[in-house]
């Protein structure tokens, strides 16, 4: 327990409202800037320039855009349920905000060490899909509704996955402290022992985010726009902001949980400049190859996207935890692990590249199809 | 293009005209149509490109099915079908067939007279003359009997009363002031 | 009890600073952004045409499917995490044994799994 | 409804009608379909066009022969050439104009061109339909604007180019023409691999597009569908080889067809058929020589004696037909413009149902349609 900030000690309320209030501006900077080299490395992608109009190199366009946001002004259909509408924005904003309680950003720097920390993020992070169903629902709109709709689906699938891909790891690390399974990849990171589980777990991170290729939900040629289809001003850009913040932090603990965060290639000895760098560095990496997956990959069909999760990700995280927990009951050597996981990968792209190429059966013609008549 | 077709010089005399006439139809594939429409009220005309078939519109439905499955015509397309305004003689339907195994094309008419503006629809053979029947009969009024569909296309749906492509529908005061000023050109040439 | 009180008010903390956060953000929107009382804007949008009904009727049954099969699983991930932790040192019993007993478990919820796909429940319609 | 009845139903569900469009992301203008869906499932699907309507063939009965180009380019705005090109024809044939060499050869390598562009568009679109973040749309406008640029020099304009003329061109080309068509011609060859490198192996793209809204080729002849849609079914039907028009007889090309007549058929299709549109340009440009662009007896004001015709050329589309029956005078008596997209659209119901919303979207997205041709 460390309830000194700075070297003083004082009162835990105080502490956690300075830690708190660090994060706060911590986040609001990083998610602006996410956004802005989101629209910058998009840009470069696409052979465009992105923003360079609003102050050096378009620096301050996440900030115009703020200003433009809170001064538009913010419309609510009048066939909407009100409470339920004005309080999906906090169901998504909030869970997200919470999440970064328990993250590690360097040696004993972060909000709180919560003994059940990977169990407290995987909790807390489901809660924010109940305020797009929310959104959805409340709009009395039908896109917003099969937006809602789709966006439950997709993340109760994925978020199995997901939380055995953590499990997994947690097995090999032996704690849900996500501080000490940090500190415990001093030597090696995680990622090398469990492949199989960070393929999961950033397959399942894509969706849970809801971002290419699996951005079903908001599906801008669909549903354009998705559950947030009514929502205008100041409150499109909550869910707009904890869409941003919640890759941040999944990409965070992605990189504490398996490339071995503040920690791993430098250990505990060198200070706190090069850990905050470390932590920097890798989830910088990942969020790039978000950015990278999003400008290159088309959507997936709801239909490929719920098997994938159902039919693919999960057995094979099943068979990882019962790998996993073989190799440590009998104490067999580490190696094992790297090799069952490594061939877990294999398989995986082997089955993804075997179902693209299968044939897709027409779908049988329905009652409708077959009168002539038209409606 | 592919074939000459006739051209606007003719000979002196009607017995030269007729025999040009028959000379140009001979160019064309009239001799396996005319033998497929028989007992078809049809007569033939060569146009610029295709041949010109003008069938009674009470058997036109008839003519076009048989066209259809004539194993050596098999017209299986409907290129275009739509309508021409001759004000006081009536509005003439016109019918673009192709056949995408044999390669070629005939044109076939139905003249419909002013007090009965209606013809059978000739989706039961193609269907795509479904729109383009849809878009015909909201244009010029015609009636295509059994269609099954017959909804407006291009225009409101409320909008029943009026014809646009008629010939007898007014101009709108731009298209008017542009004929005036078209008139102008010409006399001023 | 002190480290746990001392480390769930962060979290306490942090929801409330998340709710002012978006709060705040609301408030600043109603004091700078303008109101108009025009009933037009209130339609929803349905592609430029008006609605012919409310949006929230009843759908199909297969979300419900799909729920029922995510809580059968997020309960037995439930299960599996405190085994996870201590299987390996398990106290008064042999932790092959606590193994062997988890891989039962996650067989039978397996063969739940291949049910529910034999039966189609896995195929969106 | 009385009570005991809204009971009983009360735990029904019900297919909701999702209305698409006009104001719709992914309908390709003003295009409106209702779509009545059972989960994600569509069942039904009513197509609602109209909302372009701008009465193109009664105007032209309006207007003077030259002024009807102008308005040609309105109709089929993203190959306006293609379209001109038909009408110009159609005058052409009912007036007895021949058209030189030099003209047309011209005018093969401006269609071509604007086949290339016209392609371009609908490989960036399709891109955005299937769902990539606008990567495929910003590639192929990088093309498409190089062509653009090109007729800009041309015509004078980017868009409307009013450039044909009965009887050939309305004014010689730049000087510097071949030497920049084989610089378009270069980077769209660049262009063409780069869409193939981003989409056509991408594993999402192929899961989402193989074996999706089938249409078989008899049923693509039954709907009179024409052009990439109707030879992805694998028909051979293409104007440009069936009754050659301009040179196309004296070019040596391919007529690609599909096999299943799937989505990513349709896709494979136009990307083939841009690398023959290149071919052909190529072609064009070793036969292009010195010579005069219109008639030599050309009359200043165009009357054309009675008689009609029907021409049809193949646009990137389909085929584009235009009626033209003239009573004499300097305006024609009765224009129709047959459009492919709206014999293509008619197709769509029996593409869509029993799909899903998504595929419905790339369904459309792959026949490519132009509401201003379909509308007229």
């Amino acid at each position: 327990m460390n309830n000194d900030l700075f070297g003083f000690e004082i009162n835990i309320w105080l502490d956690a409202a300075a830690r708190m209030g660090l994060i706060t501006g911590v986040m609001t900077v990083v998610v602006m800037g996410l956004i802005y080299i989101e629209r910058k490395i998009i840009a470069r992608f696409q052979m465009r320039l992105g923003p360079t109009r609003t102050g050096p190199m378009g620096l301050m366009q996440s900030l115009a855009d703020a200003l433009k946001l809170v001064g538009k002004e913010d419309l609510r259909p009048a066939g909407a349920d009100p409470w339920v509408f004005e309080l999906a924005v906090y169901f998504v904003f909030v869970p997200v905000f919470m999440m970064f309680v328990a993250i590690p950003f360097a040696l004993n720097w972060e909000v709180r060490v919560l003994e059940l920390g990977l169990f407290y993020v995987v909790a807390v992070s489901s809660i924010n899909i109940v305020g797009l169903v929310m959104a959805g629902w409340a709009s009395d709109n039908r896109y917003a509704m099969i937006g809602g709709l789709r966006a439950a689906a997709q993340a109760i699938s994925y978020e199995i996955p997901l939380v055995l891909a953590l499990l997994a790891v947690a097995m090999v690390a032996g704690s849900l402290n996500l501080t000490e399974i940090v500190a415990g990849q001093g030597r090696v990171p995680l990622i090398v022992w469990q492949p199989l589980a960070f393929a999961i777990f950033y397959i399942a991170m894509l969706a849970e985010m809801g971002r290419t290729p699996f951005d079903i939900a908001v599906g801008e040629s669909e549903t354009a726009g998705g559950p947030h289809i009514e929502y205008s001003g100041i409150r499109w850009s909550m869910f707009f902001l904890a869409e941003y913040a919640a890759l941040f932090l999944l990409c965070l603990i992605a990189s504490a949980v398996f490339l071995g965060g503040w920690a791993w290639p430098l250990g505990e000895d060198l200070g706190r400049g090069w850990q905050f760098a470390l932590t920097a560095i890798k989830t910088g990496l990942l969020i790039f190859s978000v950015f990278w997956v999003r400008v290159t990959m088309p959507r997936l069909r709801i239909d490929q996207l719920m098997s994938f999760s159902w039919k693919v990700l999960l057995p094979l995280s099943f068979v990882q935890i019962l790998v996993n927990g073989l190799v440590l009951v009998y104490d067999w050597p580490d190696l094992l692990l790297l090799a069952t996981g490594g061939a877990g990968v294999v398989l995986l792209f082997v089955v993804i590249d075997r179902g693209v190429r299968r044939p897709r059966p027409r779908p049988a013609p329905l009652a409708a199809a077959e009168s002539e008549a038209v409606a | 293009m592919t074939n000459d077709g006739a051209n606007g010089d003719g000979g002196d005399t009607e017995a030269d005209e007729a025999a040009e006439r028959e000379a140009a139809l001979a160019r064309t594939i009239w001799a396996d149509v005319d033998r497929a429409l028989s007992g078809i009220n049809a007569s033939p005309e060569p146009g610029a490109l295709d041949l010109i078939v003008t069938i009674p519109k009470a058997e036109v439905v008839r003519g076009l099915r048989v066209l259809k499955d004539d194993e050596q015509l098999n017209f299986d397309y409907l290129r275009n079908l739509t309508a021409i305004d001759h004000q006081a003689d009536g509005i003439t339907v016109v019918y673009h067939l192709y056949s995408t195994a044999a390669k070629h094309n005939v044109t076939i008419k139905a003249v419909l007279p002013n007090g009965d503006l209606a013809v059978d629809t000739a989706t039961t053979v193609w269907k795509a003359a479904n729109w383009l029947e849809r878009e015909t009969a909201e244009m010029f009024g015609v009636r295509f009997n059994g269609h099954p569909d017959p909804r407006a296309l291009l225009l409101p749906e409320d909008m029943t009363d009026t014809f646009p492509l008629r010939k007898d529908h007014p101009l709108a005061e731009i298209e008017a002031l542009q004929g005036e000023g078209m008139a102008y050109a010409v006399e001023e040439e | 009890m002190d480290t746990l009180f001392g480390n769930y008010v962060a979290v306490l903390l942090a929801s409330v600073v998340g709710f002012m956060m978006v709060m705040s953000a609301l408030l600043g929107s109603r004091l700078l952004a303008p109101f108009s009382k025009e009933r037009q804007k209130g339609t929803t949008y349905e592609c430029g045409m008006l609605p012919i009904r409310r949006a929230s009727t009843n759908v199909g049954m297969r979300f419900y499917l799909y729920a029922i099969i995510f809580i059968i699983f997020d309960v037995e991930a439930v299960f599996i995490f405190p085994w996870a932790l201590s299987f390996v040192d398990m106290p008064g019993a042999p932790s092959a044994m606590a193994y062997w007993e988890m891989v039962i478990f996650v067989g039978i919820l397996g063969v739940g799994l291949a049910y529910a796909w034999k039966k189609g429940a896995l195929q969106w319609r | 409804m009385t009570t005991e009845l809204a009971r009983e139903h009360e735990y029904e569900t019900q297919d909701i009608m999702l209305n698409m469009g006009p104001q719709h992301p992914s309908t390709h203008g003003v295009f409106r379909m209702v779509l009545t869906i059972d989960g994600e499932v569509v069942r039904d699907v009513v197509p609602y066009v109209g909302y372009l309507h701008r009465g193109a063939e009664k105007l032209c009965e309006t207007m003077d022969y030259r002024q009807g180009i102008g308005f040609m380019d309105r109709t089929e705005y993203l190959a306006a050439f293609n379209a001109e090109l038909s009408y110009v024809q159609a005058v052409e044939q009912v007036a007895g104009l021949e058209v030189p060499d030099r003209a047309q050869w011209i005018r093969m390598i401006l269609c071509e061109l604007n086949r290339l562009s016209s392609h371009f568009m609908f490989t960036g679109a399709f891109g955005t339909d299937v769902g990539v973040f606008g990567t495929a749309f910003t590639f192929s406008f990088r093309e498409r604007e190089n062509v653009q640029d090109l007729f800009e020099e041309v015509t004078g304009d980017r868009m409307m180019y009013a450039y044909f003329r009965p009887g050939g061109l309305a004014w010689e080309v730049t000087d510097n023409f071949e030497q920049r068509v084989h610089e378009v011609l270069a980077s769209s060859r660049q262009g063409i691999s780069d869409m193939d490198g981003l989409l056509s192996d991408n594993e999402i793209f192929l899961a989402r597009t193989k074996n999706i809204g089938i249409i078989s080729a008899e049923e693509a002849i039954e709907w009179g569908m024409s052009g990439p849609s109707l030879r992805a079914s694998g028909v051979p039907m293409d104007i440009r080889k069936d009754e050659p028009y301009l040179k196309y007889g004296e070019v040596d090309f391919d007529v690609v067809t599909g096999e299943t007549g799937d989505v990513f058929d349709r896709f494979r299709c136009r990307l083939d058929e841009m690398r023959q549109s290149v071919r052909i340009i190529e072609q064009c440009l070793q036969r292009l020589e010195p010579g005069p662009i219109l008639p030599d007896r050309m009359p200043r004001m165009l009357r054309v004696p009675p008689g009609e015709a029907y021409v049809r050329t193949e646009a990137p589309r389909g085929e584009y037909g235009v009626y033209l029956v003239s009573e004499g005078g300097n305006r024609p008596y009765r224009l129709k413009i047959r459009s492919a997209c709206l014999s293509n659209l008619q197709a769509l119901r029996d593409m869509v149902i029993g799909n899903y919303i998504a595929d419905a979207v790339i369904i459309l997205g792959s026949i490519d349609i132009v509401l201003g041709e379909v509308d007229r």
